[in-house]
């Protein structure tokens, strides 16, 4: 078994490498042959009935090491090639860090790789929902203005990125997790450049700092890990830390975990992201990167005390609701599924929280169904843009008009979200549930469930405002209703497939009639809305008080964001701060 | 890169028909997030050429007829200038109890306006409540108004000379008896106007028209009354005995639909104070007076309609169909000052304030 | 037996209740108002009428709007889960802002619009109310909070919120502005005619049933309670619709977010430290 | 055995249009409307919108920026549907007959099934006249009654307008919606 | 919004203002105007009603050929469709009372069977016409 | 009824010296036909305190284009568009279509018409 895993880790950076040599036609049967094989590992490993640990040979070790001088300067470089203060600072204070810790780190006899339960979903969702984007990508890079070289980079890149988040859910060794977490800094700054215009490299620029910021927090957790528990393992940190109060280690894990979920105030960097190409969204929102943070306090969070715990939940909660809120704001469609996906990932953190089985069991079904529904989303989001033209909600009016199967696809989708039966909206229900549950315990659980019911009632909000819009008639719909691309098509069909087949995991939480009844009713409505055209029906006009013009109609749109912002990021800052001092004192 | 939704104008109608209007006008607002911004208007659904048939088709007997079918609800104020005015044309007398009786008339039909006013503001307000009761204590003023003259709306009461019927003592206690009646339900509507929670929501600081808007587009009636400018036609008037009566001017301060409201109820009570003090002072004498002669020369002559000033320019050449018959009606003046106030209102609000300015578009547009 | 059959036949027990309140309220204004059989009298009458629709998918969903709503009270009467039903009733009110946005109509997506925000008001209440019966039952089950004791008195300022949520969702003044007649001509619905509106109207049948059941819950088992509980809240809401008048959307989410979710959430807080 | 029909003639909603009266009917309406005469009570309801309403009550002469207007709500009602000319001006112009700008009542524009006389007509005929309304719905048949064309045969001053010549196509769905 | 609330529950318990029209009928006062009567006896066919009256709503056309017998008699038409209801006809009137009174009878309503403006414009091309 | 002559002008200039908002109240713009081709055109004003009424007045032709006073007096916008409408008069920005539709060709007002 060890050796499948050993090949999920060092076959992408293999496909990787065969991208930058191949020509496109053999490029891409390539890509889609080692898709597959990626997705056959996961699955396999999924169903293996033990836990794995492995370490890795010395040799290796050494590697490592260097491979983090390596990126390290490279920041450092990048700091000095863009002449950008921030990244040159951190990528120096990381460098002193690591030294330090490097050099003061006992030789501990524990094994470098762990595959637990949790490890074997983030597989899946990795090299399930990351491979689909790949395949979108083949398609769609082809279109950027680009050098063929560039193009295969791009779809490279993406294979390596799958190959750091494979190795990063299983990796237990806080030093080989800081490499692997600077590596999807390093992916993620590469890939938001990859346009290279103006601000592309501004956005990726801020992109990289802030991520530092995280790798500085690991550093530092590191470091406080030495001092008091003298260890860099997380298995060994958290069953020496169990039941000690100096936390430290744990809070800085946590603030790293923050900065990659991309929550107020790190938002913008994720939102900044945007410039790339679309399956560079895609796949920073669902299946990689933003994901990392979820999956760490679950990793992290049997070590929590109840106040830390409270603490982190609480962080999380009120960037549910506020970055729910936010998203009201915005117009531009990837933007909007950006804020939401910061929000729930704020839902996920105040879950994974929670030191409890079933709390876990719903953060991580938020965290697979989001990354099934996101992918899918952001790559309709890519369907829009290439194919419509189409960048902003406004101007996304009408279009069930002229391809109501593909708007369907996006209801699907934006339902999965919401509505029962569908894995996210168990991963609330159950929150809801956990939350009241803590609640009886610790009364100030009342806020984090007050937030998590606010912000889930504002993103159903945001959702149907989104949804009712590609229904809503406008006097302007423009453009012809032709099918979609079948290569755009297939991946975003896929995923939505395996959100349908994943309301089946839900069976054990809800009943079978919760599950049948909304599919049905559902189904219902899909069927009707397709198939009902009542010919022999009259058909009137819209009311205009007796009037004949035209009406022009318009959203209501908000200005939460700029409003509130401020204080939203300032509030976040200090409960951060809160949770060091707790980690500190408690 | 910031991408914040951009404001989006969306253009709401109202009108030319929509449930909230009692005549056809066509108002389009152009909204942001349902605040106005902009207002087009369309007035002039209800012209029928009234002005132009005065001064060719009907003969000056029959004007006084044609001129209150320009608005029923103010009908008897356009007969009574009309008839002023060709009264003072031709120099005919008019018994003092005509007078009193003509007045009598007038207030009583201020009284059911104003109340109907109220209510078709707290319908559009949403408070089908109240326009319920309000309506249900107008009846009894409608009552009296068929009691005197026969007929409801439409009461054609004053002549050229005079006026059609009088009433006998019987009807009188009855009107004092009724004006009794509506005195105290208006105060208990005082009490809640000012009270209501959530008409307070719905009126105060709504729609609102500062004193110097008012003097800027002169305003007239209840809306000027309410910024507080001590405008009404009724202190001057030579041939009404208004100052005999008992006429007070109200105003309040504020502008704003709550103010509007407020001057009406005290209207009404004034009204109510003068319709007594006529019924028991009635003077003896006969109703109508005989008039010889055509038209000859130029007049205007103003009058206070429950809306404002009323006024009538008529000019005879000595013939039985007038040169010209120009009216000028309250609303008419009003309507820039309305667009003017629309803009920053909620549209939510729009269908209260327009029935706070109680617009009478078929005399606007005749 | 008796919850299939009161299933069954809940948009008909609602069209009774509408008639019977259409009757309370004209006694209310002082005049004789229709015939209580009134609701169904108009139903005939629609169903009579020639279909006119606008667009298909516009009368789909207010036909799904109808059916889910059922479906909703089904699942409420028959003892599922109570933080279930509410989520599942967002699903209706999809429906509804679907339809109202999938036509070309100035007052159809203001109402559509409305119907959104007002969401934002009811729908945390909601949530939190299922939340207190979690906490005094220590489940979302409808089965024992039938069975268990009334709990009235433990939650009477979220039964206030509630009331809050009952004026929203049924259209009563001052919180009606989501389908406001005199602004926008009932919103959502303006475009439907004949048949089609009678799926509308039938589910603001389906809606009172909702709605009052969810006030029966405060009663728990206590049948009496129970009745006068209903009485009280159905003479309460009529009395309160008949002294207001409708406030802005604007000032209803200001009054519904500060009191109604601040009454709820003040009292599960409550529960806690009770 | 119930029969629908037994059911239609309680229900009557009906739209209010106001084509250039003085006022005078349509308060009169509204007071039918209030609880003194409480039109309620036969299953009126004012609904302000042509798709669910079965009458059409119409007051004023029908003055020449009013007619399209009528005929398109009036088409866009679903039938069975009665229309109701409120007031003399509505019946036959009234007073206003003759005036430069008016048509001299609906019946020139839109099929009258109940014509109320009275200057201002009464609620009390208003009552009798819904009422007759409700009776003759029972009978309608389902049958579309068409507008008629828009002009006037008895144009005040012919040489001087032209505008009566342009009938716009109203009331039908354009396939623009 | 309390003087609201008590007049709510107490028109709950009163008898409503209704007017049960038309199961109760409504008493109209006894100089109420309603249609105009016309006596042709007493009427000496001075006109002047006709030119009175704003609408035109009463016109005297010719009689027919066979029935023309003394004086400069006519056929009185009255539309009480047309009519305003003004009275200006009866104040004209030399013989108010007797030759034209308004009556306080409520005119009938009137229904598409009628063809109320088609006979009216048959009688208004005999007036021209005569 | 004071009636002051205006010379055709004059009739901005004139206007503006005799009109303060707060003495003054502007009734309404009238006209009057006086034949086929001659309009006299007044300005009402009505004094708010003693109600004395003057009417400012010029005679124009119908070739002749008013000025537009709504910059004095913006409630005269309405009926300057109403003389448009009843006369066929032009008055400087104010076009026609208040009450009659744009394609009509009539005047109702005017001499000959009556
Ligand atoms: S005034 Fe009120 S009741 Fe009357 S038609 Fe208008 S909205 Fe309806
Ligand atoms: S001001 Fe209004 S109420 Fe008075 S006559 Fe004119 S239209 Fe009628
Ligand atoms: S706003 Fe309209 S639909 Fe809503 S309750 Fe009032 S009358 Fe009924
Ligand atoms: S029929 Fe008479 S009362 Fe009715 S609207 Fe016309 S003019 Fe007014
Ligand atoms: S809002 Fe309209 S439909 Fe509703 S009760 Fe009032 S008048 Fe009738
Ligand atoms: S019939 Fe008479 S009262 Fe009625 S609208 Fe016509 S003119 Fe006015
Ligand atoms: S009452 Fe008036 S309108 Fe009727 S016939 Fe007599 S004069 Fe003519
Ligand atoms: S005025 Fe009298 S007498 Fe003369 S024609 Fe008429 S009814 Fe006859």
């Amino acid at each position: 078994m060890a050796v499948l895993l050993n090949l999920i880790f060092f076959l992408p950076p293999v496909l990787a490498a065969a991208m930058l040599r191949l020509p496109p036609e053999r490029r891409n049967y390539t890509a889609v042959a080692g898709v597959g094989i990626l997705t056959l590992f996961a699955v396999m490993l999924f169903f293996l009935p033990f836990e794995v640990r492995f370490a890795f040979p010395e040799a290796l070790h050494l590697l490592f090491w260097a491979a983090d001088i390596a990126v390290i300067g490279f920041f450092a470089y990048a700091g000095l090639r863009h002449r950008s203060m921030p990244v040159l600072l951190l990528a120096l204070a990381q460098m002193a860090l690591y030294l330090g810790v490097a050099g003061s780190a006992p030789a501990e006899k524990t094994a470098d790789i762990v595959l637990n339960e949790t490890a074997r979903y983030m597989f899946l969702i990795i090299n399930g929902v990351g491979g689909a984007i790949i395949i979108y990508a083949l398609h769609y890079i082809q279109s950027e203005a680009v050098q063929q070289r560039r193009k295969n980079g791009f779809i490279a890149l993406l294979f390596f990125f799958v190959g750091v988040m494979n190795m990063i859910v299983a990796a237990n060794s806080i030093e080989l997790f800081f490499l692997l977490f600077e590596l999807t800094t390093l992916c993620s700054y590469l890939l938001i450049k990859f346009r290279q215009d103006a601000q592309s490299v501004e956005n990726a620029k801020r992109a990289l700092w802030m991520n530092q910021l995280g790798g500085l927090a690991i550093l530092a957790a590191m470091a406080a890990s030495l001092t008091a528990y003298e260890t860099i393992y997380f298995d060994t940190l958290l069953s020496r830390a169990n039941g000690a109060a100096w936390l430290l280690p744990l809070a800085f894990l946590a603030l790293a975990a923050f900065v990659k979920a991309a929550l107020i105030p790190f938002n913008s960097w994720l939102l900044g992201a945007m410039v790339a190409p679309t399956p560079v969204s895609a796949i920073l929102h669902s299946a990689t990167m933003v994901k990392i943070a979820p999956f760490l306090i679950l990793k992290i969070s049997g070590g929590f005390d109840a106040t830390l715990s409270f603490l982190v939940a609480l962080v999380g909660s009120f960037v549910f609701m506020t970055a729910s809120l936010f998203a009201l704001s915005k117009d531009y469609f990837k933007e909007v599924l950006g804020y939401s996906t910061i929000g729930l990932l704020g839902l996920m953190i105040a879950l994974a929280a929670i030191a409890d089985p079933l709390a876990h069991k719903a953060a991580l079904f938020l965290i697979c169904f989001h990354a099934v529904a996101k992918g899918a989303l952001f790559l309709q989001a890519g369907i829009l843009e290439k194919h419509y033209g189409v960048k902003y909600i406004s101007q996304i009016r009408g279009l069930a008009d002229r391809n109501p199967l593909f708007v369907a696809m996006i209801a699907l989708a934006f339902g999965a979200l919401t509505l029962p039966p569908f894995g996210v909206f168990l991963g609330k229900f159950m929150a809801i549930e956990l939350f009241s549950q803590q609640m009886q315990s610790h009364p100030l659980f009342s806020v984090v469930l007050l937030f998590s019911v606010l912000g889930s009632v504002v993103l159903t909000l945001l959702y149907f405002r989104l949804l009712s819009n590609f229904y809503a008639k406008s006097a302007q719909s423009a453009g012809e209703g032709t099918a979609v691309d079948k290569r755009y098509f297939f991946p975003a069909a896929g995923l939505l497939a395996v959100l349908l087949a994943g309301a089946v995991l839900s069976f054990g939480t809800l009943g079978i009639t919760q599950v049948l009844l909304p599919l049905l009713l559902l189904g219902t409505a899909g069927a009707l809305v397709l198939l009902f055209r009542a010919k022999h029906i009259d058909r009137t006009k819209t009311y205009h008080c007796g009037e004949k013009e035209q009406a022009v109609l318009a959203n209501s749109y908000f200005d939460f964001e700029s409003r509130y912002m401020k204080r939203a990021q300032v509030l976040a800052l200090v409960l951060m701060a809160a949770i060091v001092a707790g980690g500190w004192y408690v | 890169m910031s991408t914040t939704t951009k404001a989006v104008d969306m253009q709401i109608p109202l009108g030319a028909q929509h449930i909230s209007l009692l005549e056809p006008v066509k108002f389009t607002f152009t909204t942001q997030n349902e605040k106005i911004v902009d207002v087009g208007s369309d007035v002039g659904f209800v012209h029928r050429g009234v002005e132009h048939a005065c001064s060719s088709k009907f003969e000056f007997k029959q004007v006084g007829f044609v001129v209150a079918r320009i608005c029923g609800l103010c009908a008897i104020t356009h007969s009574m200038c009309y008839t002023a005015g060709v009264e003072k044309l031709l120099d005919a007398q008019v018994t003092q109890k005509a007078k009193y009786l003509r007045t009598l008339l007038i207030e009583l039909d201020r009284i059911h306006s104003h109340m109907l006013c109220l209510s078709h503001t707290c319908e559009n307000a949403g408070f089908e409540a109240m326009f319920m009761s309000l309506m249900g204590d107008r009846e009894p003023v409608m009552g009296l108004q068929e009691a005197i003259t026969g007929n409801r709306v439409q009461f054609d009461y004053i002549t050229i000379g005079g006026v059609t019927r009088e009433f006998d003592a019987q009807t009188a206690q009855k009107i004092i008896q009724v004006l009794g009646q509506t005195q105290k339900k208006i105060e208990g509507y005082i009490e809640e106007f000012q009270n209501n929670w959530s008409l307070s929501k719905k009126f105060e600081g709504i729609g609102a028209l500062s004193p110097e808007g008012a003097y800027e587009y002169n305003a007239i009636g209840p809306l000027a009354r309410a910024c507080g400018l001590q405008v009404d036609v009724r202190n001057g008037l030579d041939y009404l005995p208004y100052k005999e009566v008992g006429f007070t001017t109200i105003t309040q301060t504020g502008g704003d639909i709550h103010a509007r409201n407020m001057v009406r109820l005290y209207e009404i009570l004034n009204s109510i104070k003068m319709c007594r003090n006529i019924v028991e002072g009635l003077p003896e004498g006969e109703i109508q007076t005989k008039v010889r002669g055509k038209p000859q020369g130029e007049v205007i002559t103003r009058l206070e309609a429950p809306r404002g000033e009323l006024m009538y320019y008529l000019k005879g050449e000595n013939k039985k169909v007038l040169d010209r018959v120009r009216i000028k009606t309250p609303t008419f003046a009003t309507i820039p000052a309305m667009i003017e106030i629309f803009k920053g209102q909620d549209y939510a609000d729009a269908p209260a304030i327009l029935a706070s300015f109680d617009p009478c578009l078929s005399c606007t547009a005749k | 037996m008796f919850e299939i059959i009161f299933v069954l036949s809940a948009p008909l027990l609602g069209g009774m209740l509408q008639g019977i309140e259409r009757q309370l309220r004209a006694r209310m204004q002082n005049r004789m108002g229709p015939p209580l059989l009134q609701p169904f009298y108009d139903m005939f009458k629609l169903i009579e009428k020639r279909p006119m629709i606008v667009d298909e998918a516009h009368t789909v969903f207010a036909i799904m709007h109808f059916l889910t709503l059922w479906a909703v009270v089904a699942m409420l009467v028959l003892g599922d889960n109570l933080l279930y039903v509410i989520f599942l009733h967002l699903l209706a009110t999809i429906f509804l802002v679907i339809a109202g946005y999938s036509v070309k109509s100035v007052y159809s997506h203001l109402g559509a619009n409305r119907e959104l925000w007002v969401l934002a008001v009811y729908e945390p209440v909601l949530i939190l109310f299922a939340v207190a019966f979690y906490l005094l039952e220590g489940s979302f089950s409808l089965q024992s909070i039938y069975s268990g004791q009334a709990h009235l008195f433990a939650l009477l300022p979220l039964f206030a919120a509630m009331v809050l949520v009952a004026l929203i969702k049924l259209g009563k003044s001052p919180f009606d502005a989501a389908h406001a007649h005199q602004e926008i001509i009932g919103g959502v619905e303006i475009e439907y005619g004949g048949v089609f509106y009678e799926f509308l109207y039938m589910a603001k049948w389906v809606e009172y049933i909702f709605i009052y059941t969810l006030f029966w819950l405060f009663a728990g088992s206590n049948l009496l309670l129970g009745i006068v509980l209903l009485a009280g809240v159905f003479v309460l809401l009529n009395l309160i619709d008949n002294a207001t008048a409708r406030i802005k959307i604007s000032d209803l989410l200001k009054v519904g977010l500060i009191w109604g979710v601040g009454l709820a959430f003040i009292n599960i807080v409550g529960l806690l430290y009770v | 055995m119930f029969k629908l029909k037994n059911f239609r003639k309680r229900s009557l909603w009906i739209l209010h249009y106001n084509a250039g009266s003085c006022n005078g009917c349509d308060i009169e309406i509204l007071a039918c409307l209030g609880p003194t005469y409480d039109l309620e009570r036969f299953g009126v309801l004012n609904r302000g919108n042509p798709k669910q309403s079965d009458m059409l009550l119409i007051t004023g002469p029908v003055t020449y920026r009013s007619r399209e207007r009528v005929v398109e709500l009036f088409t866009q009602m679903p039938e069975p549907k009665v229309v109701v000319a409120v007031g003399s001006c509505t019946c036959t112009g009234g007073v206003f007959s003759g005036m430069y700008n008016v048509e001299d009542g609906v019946d020139k524009y839109i099929p009258v099934d109940v014509y109320i006389p009275g200057c201002a007509a009464t609620p009390e005929y208003i009552i009798d006249g819904v009422l007759k309304g409700l009776e003759l719905l029972e009978h309608k048949s389902k049958e579309i009654v068409k507008p008629k064309k828009l002009f006037k045969k008895l144009s005040f001053h012919k040489d001087h307008i032209d505008r009566r010549g342009i009938a716009g196509k109203v009331g039908e769905n354009d396939g623009k919606d | 919004m309390l003087h609201s609330l008590k007049k709510a529950l107490h028109n709950l318990f009163k008898r409503p203002q209704t007017l049960d029209y038309p199961a109760n009928p409504i008493v109209k006062g006894e100089n109420f105007r309603g249609l105009i009567g016309y006596s042709r006896e007493d009427c000496i066919f001075c006109l002047k009603c006709e030119k009175a009256c704003p609408p035109e709503a009463i016109l005297f056309t010719p009689l027919p050929e066979e029935k023309k017998s003394q004086k400069k008699e006519k056929l009185y038409n009255y539309n009480p469709y047309l009519c305003i209801y003004c009275g200006e006809c009866v104040r004209a009137c030399p013989k108010p009372g007797e030759a034209l009174w308004q009556s306080g009878d409520k005119p009938l309503v009137g229904t598409q069977a009628d063809k109320i403006n088609q006979k009216w414009e048959a009688v208004k091309s005999d007036y021209d016409n005569g | 009824m004071e009636k002051i002559k205006l010379e055709f002008d004059r009739i901005h200039a004139e206007i503006g010296k005799f009109y303060d908002k707060k003495t003054w109240h502007f009734m309404t713009l009238n006209g009057v036909a006086l034949d086929e081709n001659t309009l006299e055109v007044q300005w009402l004003f009505a004094k708010y305190e003693s109600g004395e009424i003057v009417a400012l007045y010029t005679v124009v032709d119908y070739g002749q284009t008013l000025p537009d006073i709504s910059d004095i007096i913006p409630s005269a916008v309405i009926s300057q568009r109403e003389m448009v409408d009843m006369f066929g008069i032009n008055v400087q920005s104010s076009e026609k279509g208040l009450y009659l539709d744009g394609d009509s060709k009539d005047h109702p007002l005017r001499k000959e018409r009556s």
